[in-house]
């Protein structure tokens, strides 16, 4: 182990991409919460708000070490390596640009929980937070950091010498110094976060089923402006999630910035242009949206296309999204807040895009499909990976906890029957009057009875 | 000319109102209102302060209509928005003297 | 005076940091905006725009100097060493580690700023503009910046060989080197921002007096997401505060940014817990609270603790927080957003929690119980201060300019009747409607009775 | 062409700045958008929003080397010189400070992008999307790129030999060294970007035209509190404007930093004193403008002042900005979200009060009138080139796309009849009422009349 | 059958609903509404432009109620609403023809 | 007496209330209601889905006034309210029996 040498710069901007980064998931709060209605905003910005709690503590007991722990077969890292993310700064993950270990950790934590926590838009409005926090509690360690593990921690998925890229294409280098020849690029995360986050969000939506009236009721956005803002934030987040994973601040995060600006701009207008063409309007959801898909597809790409590059790819990303959006209707899949639509789609056309677009490894730049194979193929094996595990965590968790709240409650608006809360009070005459009355308003021991009666049954009782 | 005005449950709305139309109906105009009745409400609480909401929102509509329609549109309300659970609501019809269309000053069963 | 080196590393996350923490008092202006009713909530939000205006004026003006200033006699430090902000990069604070001056001084403001914001949330909706501005401008300078000096500039409450610590445990080192044996530990400001503020807060909300209507009518909150982006955006602030009070970009501001993490995050699952035993509902308006008293109780201990100690820390402060603040309904103290429950109470638990948890001098961890003490004292000592010092302007306001609006206009809403605003006009189709009417679009000059009807008389005439 | 040696530092602090100005774009969306009515509030972010992705792409592919490309004539850069953004970390506009490339390059990316959204303010509610495009897309390479290459890239408007200040007072140094004497100063953008978006916006409210009922509607903002986190929001991302660019983290970085805080502090008090004096009532939004006006006046001169003059220069442009902005109603210019009032009027006060208040050069500290002059003399220049520039363009459009909306529209409001999109729907119960149903849930084609009657037609039909 | 209408103010509600269930009444259906009166409006202030606002929220009851309970339950709410002060607002009441309750269909005062 | 009820356009509001201030009519109460009628609604489009939206905003006016007045003041309303546009809504009246000032308890006329 190299001693460890700080350089207060490069720990000064993984510093501040770690807090970009978890920006990003009230940032989907807010986005993921305008786009419901106004009876389920808050239960939908919990879920967000809950996977940072839950993710932060599981990321620190044992995930991280699942994730960058000495590698276990190239599928996780010891769980014991990095207990309580106890480390030596030489072990940083960025210890050759002189990052200490906490802080390269920290970054990494917000990776996995805004991973999760992207998966919640699949199943809005109607499932139990406890379960919802569970499933945080156990995705996290058996899904997301074992994937992580594969693609950056030396696992299968990476460029190592014993990885599934090597098994295909060869090695070069040799002994210790080996590694694949044509190695799968996931810059930032295309794989490890949006593709598993969406394949997630495609089997929760299918286990959970879908709202009550859904494919009858209207279910419109009930907030744009706030959807706006989150979209905005997470643009800004994103600048730490890409531009940080260059490891330091140099001309790599530098072309990452680049890249992440003008590949959002492009999917924002090729969004649009579908809209304009199809729908006949371009909304500022389709904007919203699209903007959210350039930055996932950029994401895996981020460092390793040009400029006009990264324009193509975006334009390609928004456009491919916003075809595909809809298609949840014909198949009569509840993935409410289209995380299939745009976050395994995107990264998958980010992904795969890599093998063409990549300046130096891609087709379009002569440098043959090689690179195309292995994104594929990683790309399948990531969807693979999650979606079995998933759906195994999904599966035990509907037979025990159980994950649906009570018709009767969903009819009612989850806020209210579940948290006993309503997001606005927002009519200034009437925002206190006195119907509203505290009828106490000091802690008492909860009545059993009516404990009883707010619990939901499995038999799905009528709260009213 | 009769006034008939009902306070009926948000979700029947779209039942009613289609209901209505094939009745004949061509207008009519919605409020929203929060109803006080046996239904009961909710309790909310903020920082482990309780409040009680004993209203209900509810959709009120009112229908202009011919005295001889009157009766047939009261049924057709009442059987569109049953589901039978507290709370389902009322349904009343007044008198009205005179109506007019402001588009044309139309008067009578014209203005409808 | 050592010749000074800039690190452009550790300028850059101090520069950072200063922005971030800047931020904290609109994203404070949005957590307790959201909370108020919706007639009130633009008046709530200038009390911490105002703040800000104020303070960095102040600051500027004076307010570094008697924090930094050379010492005088423990309690402050010299006005007029710093005027206007004059100084040498040498004379940095962090001229150690390269930051210059004024960049040392910004971060520092934000600090002051921040501390009086929070002061508002104990006196919502019923105080004149004009007397909370000059509370700012004189809290400042006479209690904050003091306090600073006695825990930050060298004081009685610091580690220095004068200090209060030095007399109860003695000192270590010799001459101009000696330093108190058992240091006082207050890492980003628990004692001198929250301690300070929340009894603050308890002294202005006894001083000024309860709501009307306090007690009887319901005062629900208007806007719960509102309130959870302020929640977002103070914890984003926030690793300005804990991360860069470590003055540079390296491991300590790493571990700081770690623990400020996970110890929120347990707060928030803390707070949660309480609410679901005892009032059987998981709120996000509780999940947002707790992360703020995570935050809070984890500012003294953020590099003290390790990131499984931080999780302890956050968890008790979290819980303990939310069964201290529905106190106020039972002593009938209208603290209207709970700065006491939340700032003056997570900032003693962090406080004291520090002299058991510190990985170095903590009793659980072996080394006796001296720092609780020392911790317990300083406490003790900053409630004091903030408490008498708070007092004396309150009340010197009070018989001045008065704190009160009419009782009228407090009926009314404050934002319409001394603001002459509403916060919404959401009704779309209303919006513009023709009765609101713009009367006087140039301006003139106030026509002298109308200006005498709607100057608050401490008489309490109906402004209707 | 010196070697490159990279800065870690000095890029991460650009890296974040650069963010933080992207940011700003959005924060504008919410600050702009808040202050419309509820039922154009979409359209109004979205002309922000569109003037992110159009801007990022016209930047990357020729606005840059327009800008900063090897000097042609004094008035613009060789577009051809980094088309696509193609460059040499040695050629980077911060190589001395160890930035690379693409970091600058994407950090004037943003200044380009918010000088262009800031204009929409001046046309609110009432223009066609696809002209509000074409206009980013043709103003941004024709009137920005070419003023910041005249004011900062060495041209006509610098302080370079051939400079019309070297005309005016000389030149200092000789040869390839020689510079102004006296050099015109605009730290920041003051001139570049405000002085030339409130210009362009006075320009574009005379073509366009007023709203529909312009002086006799009420037209009064919907959401108070968007428009205070926009607010909020544009101060945070102003510091990477301003401190950033001082090109790396050092003193003069901080120094921008301070004043950039002290004089909008100042501003908001100056805005509120005027409030309070001519309109009894000291308002939220007074406060918001006040720091929008601040941040722009100190915009020129961040680095050139003191603290203090700071303070001097933040209360004028306050007080000034208020006193203007009602102007528009005397001279019925339908300026809607005072870009003239805010922008051009803070912008020049900036830039003028540069020459009194500069600690180096200006009257005030015994430097003589010369700075004064060569500020005024720039300004000047700055308004007549973006007023010929702004007209041309907005011409063109007007004869060609055309820039309203038909009447029925406008008075439908622009979001339901240009975007199909509501931007709220807060009542609870009726949130998902089922006469909202969706009708058509999968892609089809667009029938033909209908799409003819919604596209807008010159003579103005109407869409009911 | 009689329905009686109330406009009142916002903060008499609880006053007003309050009455009204020690009086008897089961049930009663609430909107919000804005008042136009003797008692005025105010002024907003927007960047220097002042907007007159002319109307002020109040608060509308309608109570379904027997011929026979009308007159006290008209004094129930003018006692229960009165502050005295100007814009207390008005109670009037006008004739029904037929009440219905939608859950059961019963007509008339077993309809209330 | 009689109530005049009038649901029109949100844009008319002004006109109609001055008209009826000049008419000579002191207070009325204004509700934000939704119509259903031949004016049809408008569509939305969220991520690729279109809602159908068959309300339109509208405006209810209720006056209370004299026999006497009532035939005056509703040309009054059908005059300024009147754009000759589809959707212009409709007035009626209907007879009240009793009116109180809330404030003052007078009844009849002398409580408008
Ligand atoms: N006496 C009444 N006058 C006017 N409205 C009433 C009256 N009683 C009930 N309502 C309205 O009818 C709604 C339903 O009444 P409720 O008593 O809850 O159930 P149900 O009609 O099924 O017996 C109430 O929410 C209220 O809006
Ligand atoms: N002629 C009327 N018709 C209908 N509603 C009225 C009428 N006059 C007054 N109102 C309602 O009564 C409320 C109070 O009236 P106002 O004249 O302000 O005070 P007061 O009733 O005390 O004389 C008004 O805000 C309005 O809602
Ligand atoms: N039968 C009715 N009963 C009650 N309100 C009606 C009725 N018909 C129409 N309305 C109201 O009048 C408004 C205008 O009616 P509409 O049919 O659109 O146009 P017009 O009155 O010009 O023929 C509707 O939006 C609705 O509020």
């Amino acid at each position: 182990m190299d001693p460890f040498t700080l350089d207060t710069g490069a720990t000064a901007w993984l510093l501040m991409s770690a807090s970009l980064v978890l920006l990003m998931t009230p940032a989907l709060a807010l986005f993921y919460g305008g786009m419901v209605r106004a009876r389920t905003v808050l239960n939908m910005m919990l879920m967000s708000f809950t996977a940072i709690a839950v993710g932060a503590i599981v990321w620190t007991v044992c995930g991280y070490s699942i994730a960058f722990g000495s590698d276990i077969g190239g599928i996780i890292g010891d769980p014991l390596s990095h207990l309580g993310l106890h480390g030596e700064d030489a072990e940083s993950l960025l210890a050759g640009s002189g990052v200490p270990f906490l802080v390269a950790a920290g970054f990494q934590m917000t990776f996995a929980i805004i991973g999760a926590a992207l998966i919640s838009g699949a199943i809005a409005d109607r499932v139990r937070l406890r379960t919802w926090v569970l499933f945080v509690a156990a995705w996290i360690p058996l899904c997301y950091a074992p994937l992580a593990h594969m693609v950056w921690g030396g696992g299968i998925l990476s460029g190592s010498a014993d990885s599934l890229a090597a098994w295909m294409f060869g090695t070069t280098g040799s002994g210790a110094d080996a590694v694949a020849a044509v190695a799968p690029i996931d810059f930032a995360g295309g794989t490890v976060v949006h593709i598993n986050a969406g394949m997630a969000g495609l089997v929760l939506a299918l286990v959970v089923g879908p709202r009550l009236g859904f494919g009858t009721d209207a279910m419109k956005p009930h907030n744009l402006p706030l959807v706006m803002l989150g979209a905005a934030l997470l643009w800004f987040g994103w600048f730490g999630f890409n531009a940080g994973s260059a490891g330091t601040a140099d001309a790599t995060a530098g072309l990452a910035w680049v890249t992440t600006t003008v590949a959002t701009a492009a999917a924002a207008l090729g969004w649009a242009l579908v809209e304009r063409i199809r729908d006949r309007h371009v909304t500022s959801l389709g904007v919203a949206s699209g903007i959210v898909a350039g930055l996932v597809a950029i994401t895996p790409a981020a460092a390793a296309v040009s400029p006009l590059g990264a324009i193509a790819l975006g334009a390609v990303a928004g456009a491919v999204c916003a075809l595909v959006v809809p298609l949840k209707h014909r198949v009569g899949i509840d993935d409410s807040l289209d995380v299939v639509g745009v976050h395994l789609t995107g990264g998958i056309v980010g992904t795969v895009l890599v093998g063409l677009l990549s300046v130096d490894t891609g087709l379009l730049y002569g440098h043959g499909a090689a690179q195309l194979v292995v994104q594929t193929v990683v790309a399948i094996a990531a969807i693979i990976v999650s979606g079995v595990v998933t759906l195994a965590i999904a599966l035990v968790l509907r037979a025990t906890v159980g994950w649906r709240i009570t018709p009767a409650e969903e009819r009612a608006g989850i806020d209210i029957s579940r948290h006993a809360e309503a997001g606005y009070d927002l009519v200034g005459s009437l925002a206190s009057r006195r119907d509203r009355r505290p009828v106490r308003i000091e802690p008492a021991p909860a009545p059993a009875p009516t404990a009883a009666d707010r619990t939901p049954a499995p038999t799905g009782g009528d709260v009213r | 000319m009769k006034l008939i005005t009902a306070v009926i449950q948000p979700h029947a709305l779209e039942a009613v109102t289609d209901a209505l139309r094939e009745a004949g109906v061509a207008g009519l105009t919605i409020s929203e209102v929060a109803g006080y009745g046996r239904q009961g409400g909710h309790t909310e609480v903020y920082r482990g302060a309780e409040y009680r909401i004993d209203t209900i929102p509810k959709i009120k509509l009112e229908i202009l209509a011919d005295d001889a329609d009157e009766p047939g549109l009261v049924e057709v309300i009442v059987a569109s928005a049953r589901s039978g659970r507290i709370g389902d609501g009322k349904v009343w019809s007044t008198d009205v003297g005179r109506v007019v269309r402001v588009r044309t000053g139309e008067e009578g069963p014209g203005a409808l």
